[in-house]
Parts: structure tokens; sequence; C-alpha cells
């Protein structure tokens, strides 16, 4: 909004429009890896919970074409690296939701297993989490509108290295839309991004700048 | 003798493909672990020449949890929510394969209420299932409409099974001697209108996928499996039935209470793809048919027999269990060394003994076929890899 | 440009708007000096023109597209953005404007950049000709048939390209199957055309529309102009690649074909060009079978004729051409896609030899004048 | 056939079968190096005809140092079962491949490689299934040890 200077109103308003147009066009990748999928891939998508009335029903199978990385289901170390790979495929801006306990934490595989990674979040950045084991179709498509709300309030094409917190889809019961949103707009501005600038971009930096 | 193991890369390396001809030229893709038609996180090298493909190689792994390893650590109980997550689209009948191993090693008797419930479940389960099937089946030919009506009436039983059990996929709701909950009181009448609503919508199927002239040119002749091969690829359910060979545990021998009900097994007669189809779509009726001769008479009685904090343990050996699944069998094997928790506990898995078929079926054939092929053994990953 | 404008009864107000503007465009450009900046804003004024009748096209279809899948799925498609979702293609499109565009590491980047631009080309190109009412139509050519099945086979080009400079075997795959298809049914469309053009002894759009004022060839010729009519619409189906002919992109088979690895922007123009052509094609279809804008006449039935003269000619273009739209829509939404091999067989040995059989037939049609209300 | 009558046949075939103890089903322990022989006449025999592999595995017995590989059988002809099963030492893990026999035997014996690491002979493609060819130690032995492993907090 600084770049332009004298100019930031005409800026801002075009920042609404594009974060707008983000907002409301997330393609999901055609990504499932367990029961989840059936959930929030499958059953939301269905005629009864619909998707496409928020804009994210153009299911792409090319990672190219995709908006929207949901990581429906458990990821175990085999699939880590490929799952990174799907992200890094991924054209800017992309948005990674993590449905269910095992995308979140490993959930009930947890423990005693040799090969669960312990959420997506340990290989790819979330955006948000969607709780449950596994979450209905319609806590999928709250955890849409909190991306959404996100998308719509925040900036409009990510900074580099300049990275949000994520934000847990489900907030404590008996708040208003104005508290959540207020408290969204809170965590955005107040502390919600981490900056990696400075080791990350040293790296970047030593380690050529090759394309 | 001894072998020593090799890597994939060699796997490859033995089966080069062939790049000296002029006229063609073989060469390998990779379809998954992210694709449209392999339902997941499943992996198939393929071997191409042109369109033409002339070996399969099958990866699976994305998704192994070590399922076996983490149930050497937990109590039989606390096993069962695992069995959910291994074929979730059978949650209910893998859960009871689990109690009916651990009832049968402990001897833990149950009532006949108790068996009719889980029967109806099994036979809604089975249901609720192909239906899913049904559509993803069209869906990877291509007709997407079809996906979306199979969705449509699965969410009915789906609402039915979250009324009784409070989870809409992974259940957990078959208990060692007995039932979690009891049913809910408007269970039978949920059920009885999802016959009345499905028993139509089942000849809309028919009209809408399988007197489609594209579908049966895609299906029929395709991915012939006689039912030698069936057999010693160690194929199970639809599958098998598909190929001619009529094994359901549910009629030879019964467990719940099949045997006190009237059915039939549809039997493929060539073993292709169509088969396959038409087999699944009968198996739809036949689970109307049992539930319509159950709903009516759910004896009285307790839903569970024993505390449901009591300390299940097993006496010392190995026992093996298995019931018919959605996919085929699900065996439980479990080996006891006389404490509350299994010294090992194997599971034979439909999927995973299905799913090798596609070797022996796919070569010959072209893309698009292996895509129907794949979707007409019905493959869930999770349940491949455990 | 024939300017014949004046010679033809001007019958409706919407016609005549078109014509008057047209006149006073033609007269001013002859008044003034030819000069080379005036061309060149003639040139912008058109490219203008033509870009936004194509993005509108686009954004219209595409949301039609998805209103009606929604429907007939049982769902109720967009609804959030905007009233029932009609700003949600303009939504789709930004984002898509916006997206970082991704050329793979060893792709062919020129051809990998150029390709879409290509497949949107020939679809471009093709609405030139189209009439759209009587006054309305950019170009005139004499050749106007064989023009459009020229430049609409020139659309294989831009899918080639891109399958080829991905560096991608999905990509690659899904080029070579739509090479084979397009050009195969191409056959079968253009013998299709040529019954047409038999009956109304002219390969000039506007005339074959004039030639059916008596009456529309799908149901003038005994039959022969159904069965070409039928012909050329799967024909046309399968040249635009929709299911059930979609195997070049087939989701389930192929995770994109040819257009695997593009993203943003260039996917959006593949994207476009599938439903501009998918308008082409009914617009074709309608204009050669159905009348084009002629209103529904039935030889000298004169009062029927005349009342269905009250209807404007554009109105009567656009309801014919949405409902070819609507139709291929309907099969998209019903038919499951067909095998590669199939989908050979079914051009070469069912659609060809019939097409070839039924231009015999029109051949003798026409030599006998045996079809309802011959003009001489 | 009843179970006794099973394990009689069996035992013709195979002097040295004898039944498992503690097992729920008709069973079958044959030495290891009886293996190849054995399941092909438990196939090929018209009065058993085993004709499916039901499952196959490994069970590792730390204290006696000794893998038990069980085969369960079942014959879609006569509809019996048996479990077959076999001791090889733990650190010789060696057995003959009956993938020859049952072609499933191939995938399910990889398994048993993969998380067991029993050897097998013969086999047409031993290596990794689940795991990744990098990977070492083999996770269902008793006493593998994973430093990412996490263990269940009291």
């Amino acid at each position: 909004m600084d770049h332009v200077p004298g100019g930031s109103f005409c800026v801002t308003s075009v920042d609404g429009i594009i974060n707008w147009a983000h907002a409301n066009s997330l393609w999901p990748l055609t990504f499932g890896t367990a029961c989840c999928a059936i959930e929030v891939m499958m059953a939301a998508g269905a005629s009864r919970h619909d998707l496409a009335r928020f804009g994210a029903e153009v299911a792409r199978p090319s990672p190219r074409q995709a908006d929207l990385l949901v990581v429906a289901g458990t990821v175990v170390k085999r699939l880590a690296p490929r799952l990174r790979t799907l992200y890094e495929q991924m054209a800017e801006p992309r948005y990674v939701i993590a449905t269910g306990s095992c995308a979140i934490s490993g959930g009930p595989f947890m423990y005693n297993s040799y090969s669960t990674v312990r959420g997506a979040d340990q290989i790819i950045p979330v955006d948000v989490y969607v709780p449950g084991c596994p979450p209905r179709p319609e806590a999928f498509l709250y955890g849409l509108l909190t991306l959404q709300k996100l998308i719509k309030e925040g900036e409009s094409i990510r900074r580099p290295y300049v990275r949000r917190k994520p934000v847990l889809s489900v907030l404590p019961a008996g708040m208003t839309a104005d508290q959540i949103r207020s408290e969204l707009a809170a965590l955005l501005t107040r502390d919600s991004t981490v900056d990696l600038s400075g080791e990350y971009v040293q790296n970047v930096q030593a380690g050529g700048s090759k394309q | 003798m001894t072998t020593s193991p090799i890597t994939l890369a060699d796997r490859i390396a033995a089966a080069p493909a062939d790049a000296s001809s002029l006229a063609t030229q073989e060469y390998f893709v990779n379809m998954g672990p992210q694709h449209p038609s392999t339902h997941g996180v499943l992996r198939l090298l393929v071997k191409l020449d042109g369109e033409t493909v002339r070996e399969v190689i099958p990866v699976v792994g994305y998704i192994h949890r070590g399922i076996e390893k983490m149930g050497e650590y937990l109590t039989y109980r606390k096993f069962i929510h695992l069995s959910d997550r291994l074929d979730y689209l059978s949650a209910i009948t893998n859960n009871w394969v689990v109690c009916m191993a651990v009832e049968k090693a402990a001897g833990i008797e149950t009532n006949d209420r108790i068996q009719t419930i889980r029967t109806l479940c099994a036979e809604l389960q089975r249901i609720q299932s192909h239906q899913l099937w049904w559509g993803v089946f069209g869906m990877d030919l291509g007709a997407f409409t079809a996906f979306l009506y199979g969705f449509r009436d699965r969410e009915m039983v789906t609402d039915i099974f979250e009324e009784t059990t409070g989870a809409r996929l992974t259940m957990n709701y078959i208990q060692p001697g007995g039932l979690m909950y009891d049913i809910h009181p408007d269970f039978v009448k949920g059920v009885k209108k999802f016959i009345e609503y499905f028993k139509p919508k089942l000849a809309e199927y028919e009209q809408l996928v399988s007197g489609n002239v594209i579908i049966q040119a895609r299906l029929r002749g395709i991915g012939v499996m006689s039912s030698e091969s069936a057999i010693s690829l160690g194929t199970t359910g639809p599958v098998l039935r598909g190929s001619g060979v009529e094994y359901d545990l549910r009629k030879t021998e019964p467990y719940g209470v099949y045997s006190k009900v009237q059915f039939d097994v549809p039997v493929g007669r060539i073993g292709d793809c169509w088969d396959r189809y038409w087999v699944r779509m009968e198996e739809m009726r036949q689970s109307i048919r049992i539930i319509e001769q159950l709903i009516d008479n759910i004896p009285e009685g307790k839903h569970m027999m024993i505390k449901p904090t009591a300390k299940i343990k097993l006496p010392e050996g190995l026992s093996y269990s298995q019931a018919e699944t959605a996919r085929g069998i699900l065996g439980v094997l479990i080996v006891s060394d006389g404490s509350d928790k299994p010294y090992r506990i194997h599971l034979r898995s439909p999927n995973f003994n299905n799913l090798w078929s596609v070797t022996a079926m796919g070569p010959g054939l072209r893309i698009a076929d292996l895509v129907a092929i794949l979707s007409s053994i019905d493959i869930v990953v999770p349940d491949i890899d455990r | 440009m024939t300017d014949d404008g004046e010679d033809r009864k001007v019958t409706n107000a919407i016609d005549a708007t078109v014509w008057q503007v047209k006149t006073l465009a033609t007269r001013t450009l002859e008044a003034v000096p030819d000069s080379p900046w005036l061309v060149a804003g003639y040139l912008l004024l058109g490219i203008v023109a033509v870009a936004s009748l194509v993005a509108g096209l686009g954004i219209v279809l595409i949301y039609a597209e998805r209103k009606i899948a929604a429907h007939f799925q049982c769902r109720l498609g967009p609804m959030r953005v905007g009233w029932h979702g009609l700003l949600q293609t303009v939504a789709d499109t930004i984002k898509l404007l916006l997206k970082e565009d991704i050329v793979p590491a060893r792709a062919d980047k020129l051809l990998h950049l150029m390709a879409p631009f290509l497949s949107l080309l020939a679809t471009v190109l093709v609405l030139v000709v189209i009439p759209y009412s009587p006054t309305l139509q950019i170009a005139d050519v004499n050749i106007g048939v064989l023009y459009v099945s020229a430049v609409g086979g020139f659309g294989i080009l831009g899918i080639l390209v891109a399958g080829w400079s991905s560096n991608n075997k999905w990509s690659l795959l899904g080029a070579m199957r739509a090479g084979a298809q397009i050009i195969s049914y191409e056959i079968s469309a253009t013998i299709a055309l040529l019954a047409v053009v038999l009956f109304s002894g002219s390969l000039q759009l506007s005339a074959v529309v004039l030639s059916q004022s008596q009456g529309w060839w799908i149901w003038r010729a005994h039959g022969i102009g159904f069965v070409a009519f039928m012909i050329f619409l799967i024909a046309s189906v399968a040249e635009i690649n929709r299911t059930p002919f979609d195997i070049a992109e087939g989701e389930s088979e192929l995770t994109g074909g040819f257009h695997t690895e593009y993203s943003g922007m260039r996917f959006a123009f593949f994207f476009l060009s599938e439903f501009v052509n998918m308008f082409v094609v009914a617009a074709i279809t309608a204009t050669l079978f159905l009348g084009g804008w002629m209103p529904f006449h039935i030889g000298n039935f004169h009062s029927l004729n005349a009342i269905m003269d009250l209807v404007p000619p554009v109105i009567w273009f656009l309801g014919k051409t949405s409902f070819l739209i609507f139709v291929i829509m309907w099969f998209r939404w019903t038919f499951p896609r067909m095998r590669v091999d199939q989908l050979m067989k079914l051009e070469w040995k069912i659609l060809l030899p019939i097409g070839f059989v039924n231009l015999g037939a029109a051949a003798i049609a026409v030599l006998f004048n045996l079809y309802f209300f011959p003009s001489h | 056939m009843t179970g006794e009558d099973l394990v009689s046949v069996i035992m013709s075939i195979e002097a040295r079968a004898k039944p498992r103890e503690k097992c729920a089903m008709p069973s079958a322990m044959i030495p290891v190096d009886a293996l190849p022989g054995f399941m092909r006449s438990m196939r090929d025999d018209p009065r058993l005809s085993f004709d499916m592999l039901c499952t196959h595995t490994a069970v590792d017995w730390l204290g006696e140092n000794r893998f038990e590989l069980v085969y369960v059988l079942y014959s879609t002809k006569h509809r019996h079962y048996v479990t077959v099963s076999t001791s090889i030492p733990r650190d010789k893990p060696e057995a003959s491949s009956v993938s020859s026999i049952w072609r499933i035997a191939e995938w399910q014996e990889r398994e048993v490689y993969d998380l067991m690491g029993v050897l097998y002979s013969g086999h047409p493609d031993l290596r990794r299934m689940f795991l990744e060819d990098d990977w070492v130690g083999f996770p269902l032995r008793k006493d593998y040890k994973d430093t990412f492993m996490l263990g269940l907090p009291e």
C-alpha cells in the first residue's frame, strides 16, 4: 500500500478487489489421503453440502491450476516429500487447509507409529486447521469461510519471506460474527505475521539467486 | 540359495522400456500418488507403448501408518477405533471383525438383538459403500453426474448412522460384547424410509449409467480375470464373485444372523469389469432384501453383555476370524500371549489382496481401461497400506 | 464487405439500428482521408470489440455451464458471489489473471508461452464470419463455409504445441490424442457441411442463411438434413473436446491432458477457448441447419411466416445457439467418456460411411429437386 | 470333512507335520525345509485342494529366538480352512517362497519381508513394500528401535 506515493486509496481498493477475487475462487486440488477425503473433498462437494456455492467446486487435478491444497488425511513419512513437491508445484497465491486430527497432529496415529508425520505443518505451511476425525463437511465449509475471511482481510498477494501464522477454524461457542471478524483482524495486525526474513533471506542469498 | 532384496530402481531396470525399436518407443509414466483416479495416494508405475499398457507396477505405502505395530501397544478395546480407519467405507464391518475375533477367543456371548443390529448396520454400510463406489465409478469413466447422485443417496444412510452412532464415517459402534449404544428410537423408521426412497433410485442408477451405450462398450470384455486366476491372486468380495466364484462368507460360514435371512449371492460370468459392476449393483438389491427381512424383527434385549470397563484378556494362542466387508474379506489374525494386548495382530485386508489383480488384468489394455479396472476393483488405499 | 444491406428488407428495430450505425460508420470513413492513425484506431477498436466479445462470451458461458451442471446434479451452484453467484466467473477471471505463471524448467519456453494464444486465435477467427443477423456480420466472405472448416481445424495446433512443449508425458499423450481425434472428426464435419452447401448452392454463410427462407435445412430435405445435422453436431462436439469425447484432457485418466502444466492466465486462455469454441460450434450448426437468424418459416404459409418475422433475427439466432449450447452441456453432464479406440471406431466406421451415403443422397435430392418447397 | 479328518490327511502327506498348539482352527506345524513341497501338495491333492492363500504373516517370538511364519489356506472347492505354521531362526530368517504356488504370495511375502525382514528364496521381486528402499530396520520386529516413534504417555 505504501508502494505508490499518494495513491493509497486507489491501491487499497484494487487490493480489495484482488482479495475478493482470490477469496471467492479457491479451486481445490483433487488430493486426499484417507478418511477425511471422503468427508471434506467428496461429501462437501456433493449435492447436500455443495462446495460450489462458495465457488470452490472446480477441483483441478493438476497442482498448477489449483489454489487450495486440502491435506485431507494422514501424512506419513513416505508421502511427506511428495506433499512438499505438490505444494511447490502450485502457483502463487496458494493456500493450505489441514483437515482432521491426522493432518493437524497425527491424530490417532500420533503415538506408537513409526511412520506417521505428526501434522502436515511439519512439511508445508498451513493456513487453516479444521479439527475433527474426520471433520463434518459443515466444519470444512466453516474452515473454507475462515480462509476466505483471512484472505479478504489480509494482503492481496503474499509478500515473499513473510508468512502468516495459521488460524484455527473453530472458535469458542457463543461468539458473534463481529467478534470473530475483530479477532481475526487483531490476529492479523498485531501478532499474526512471522517474519522469516533474517535467517531465511540470508540462506537464500547465500544459496545463490538461481531461479 | 539366498535371495537378496532389491529396490524400486532395480525393479524398473529389470523391466527396461524398449526404446530400441524404430517404430515405437516404450516409456514409464507415474499414475499417482496424486492422481484423480487412484482414489487416494496409490501410485501405479505404468509402462506404456503409445496408449497400450505393457506393465503395471503398483507402488504402495504412501499412507502406511503402521497400524499392526500400534495394535501391539493398545488393548483390544482401544484397537477397535483403529479398525475404523482401515477401510473407512466399511467401518462397522471392520469393527465387527475385530470384535468377532475377540469374542470368539475370549468366549463372550452375545444375544440376538446385538447380532441383528450388527447385521443391519453391516448391510446398510454395504449399501452406503456401494453407493459411493457407484458414484466414483461413474466419475472415473467421465460421468460426473453419477458421482453426485450416488452421494445424494449416500447422505440418507449417513444420517441414519449419525443418529444411532453419533458419527458419519468412523463410527466405532460395535464393541466386544455388544454395541456402543442402543439404536436410536427413530432407527427403524429411518431405515424403512430409506429403503422406500432408495428402491426407485436404483432404477435411476441403471438408467443413468448401466444402460448407457458408452458404459457398456467401456466395460464389456475389459479386464477379464478367470476364476482360477482370481483365486490364485487371493481376491475376495465382488472381484472374486465377478469372476464366477461363489465365495461369500455370509453364505458359506454365516455369522451374525445371516443364516436366518434369505438372500442370493450374485455371481458374474466371465469376470470382466461389467461383471464386477453388475455384482455390486445386485448386492445392493440383496442388501435391501436382507434389511427388509430384519428391520421389523429386531428382538428385545440388552445392547451390551459385558461391563464397558471390563478388562478383556484373550487366552494364549492363535485365532483367525473374518467377515465379508463391502470390498471382500477382512481377516483378523490375533496371536495372544494371555495379556490384555495382542502379542501380534495381523489384518488381512481385502483391498491389499484385490489390488494386485491389476498387474494381471492391466497389460495389453489402454490407459482408459486401466482406470476402469481400478475403479471396478474399488480400492480404498488406507486399507491397502494399513 | 458486401454492402447489400440497403437492398435487403430491414423489418425490425435492432437490425435497422445496426444498419444505420454501419452506414454512418462507412460514410464517415469514406469522408475522411486515409491516414495510418485512423487505420490503427480502427484496428484498436476492432481488437477491443473482439476481446470484450470473447471475454463476455466466456464469462456468460462458464457461469451458465456451472449453473446448468449444478441443477442437473441437484445442487445450487455458485450462490455467494453476487446475486446467485453472477459474479463468480468474474472473480475466477481476476484470480486466474493474477495467478503466478509457471513455465516448467525443462519446457520449450517459446512454444509453451505461445500455445494458449494459438488455441484462442483459431476460435476467434471463426467468430468473424458468423452472420448474427441480416446486417450484423463482421466479414461476409464468399467462401465462408470453407473458411470455417479450415480455420476451425487450426485449433489443433495450439493443443499440439501445448502438449509437446510442456515436457510432460501426460500432456504429450493428451495432445496426441487430441490431434488424432480432431483431424479425424474434421472429415465427418466437412462432409456433413457439404450436404448443406449442395442444398444452398453457395459457400457464403449469408447465402446459406437466405437459402433457408422457405424452411430450415434440418427438416426440409426428407431427413437428409437431419442426418447431416446429427453428424455435424457429434463431430463438432468431438472437435471441441467435450465429454463424451474429452479424451484429450480426461481428468480421471490424464490429470488434465495437454494443459496439465499450465497455470494462471495461460490456463484461463485454454479454458476460455474451450467455451468460445462451444459457442462457435453451436452458432455454425445453427447457421447451417437451423437457419441462423432466419425465423421459422414454412414455405408458402405466409401468415405463419409473418408472425415468426415479428421476433427479431438476432433473438432467433441467439435462441438457436443457446439451445444448442444447452444440448452440448447436457451431453457433458450425462455421458461418460469414450475410450480412444472407440472414438476412432465411431468416426471411421460409423460417422464417415453414413456421411458419404448422406452426401450422395443429398446430391440426388438436389439434382431432382427432391426437397420441400424447392425454389425453382 | 471335519477338523480331525483334515489334520489326518495332512499328516499323511507330511509325516513330520503336527498340529500347532493353542490354535483355534485345524492346523499343521511343519519344519521349514518341507515348506515348498508340502505347500504344493496341499494345493494339488484333490482331498485338500487349498487353492487360496487367505493370508500369510510372521510372528516374532523374541524370547524363543525364532520367527513363526503363519499361512492361512482356504479351499473354494471343499470350503475348509487350515493354518500352516513353520519356524525359522531369528538370526537367519530365510524361507522358500510359495509365490509359484499362489500368486498372491508374492505380495504377501513382500509385506512380511518389509515389516519383519524375512528373506524368501526364489521370490521374483523381493523389495520393500510400504517403506522406502532406504529404511533401516524392520518395524514389526519386537526389538525394533526408532527415535521417531513416540510412546504413549502414561
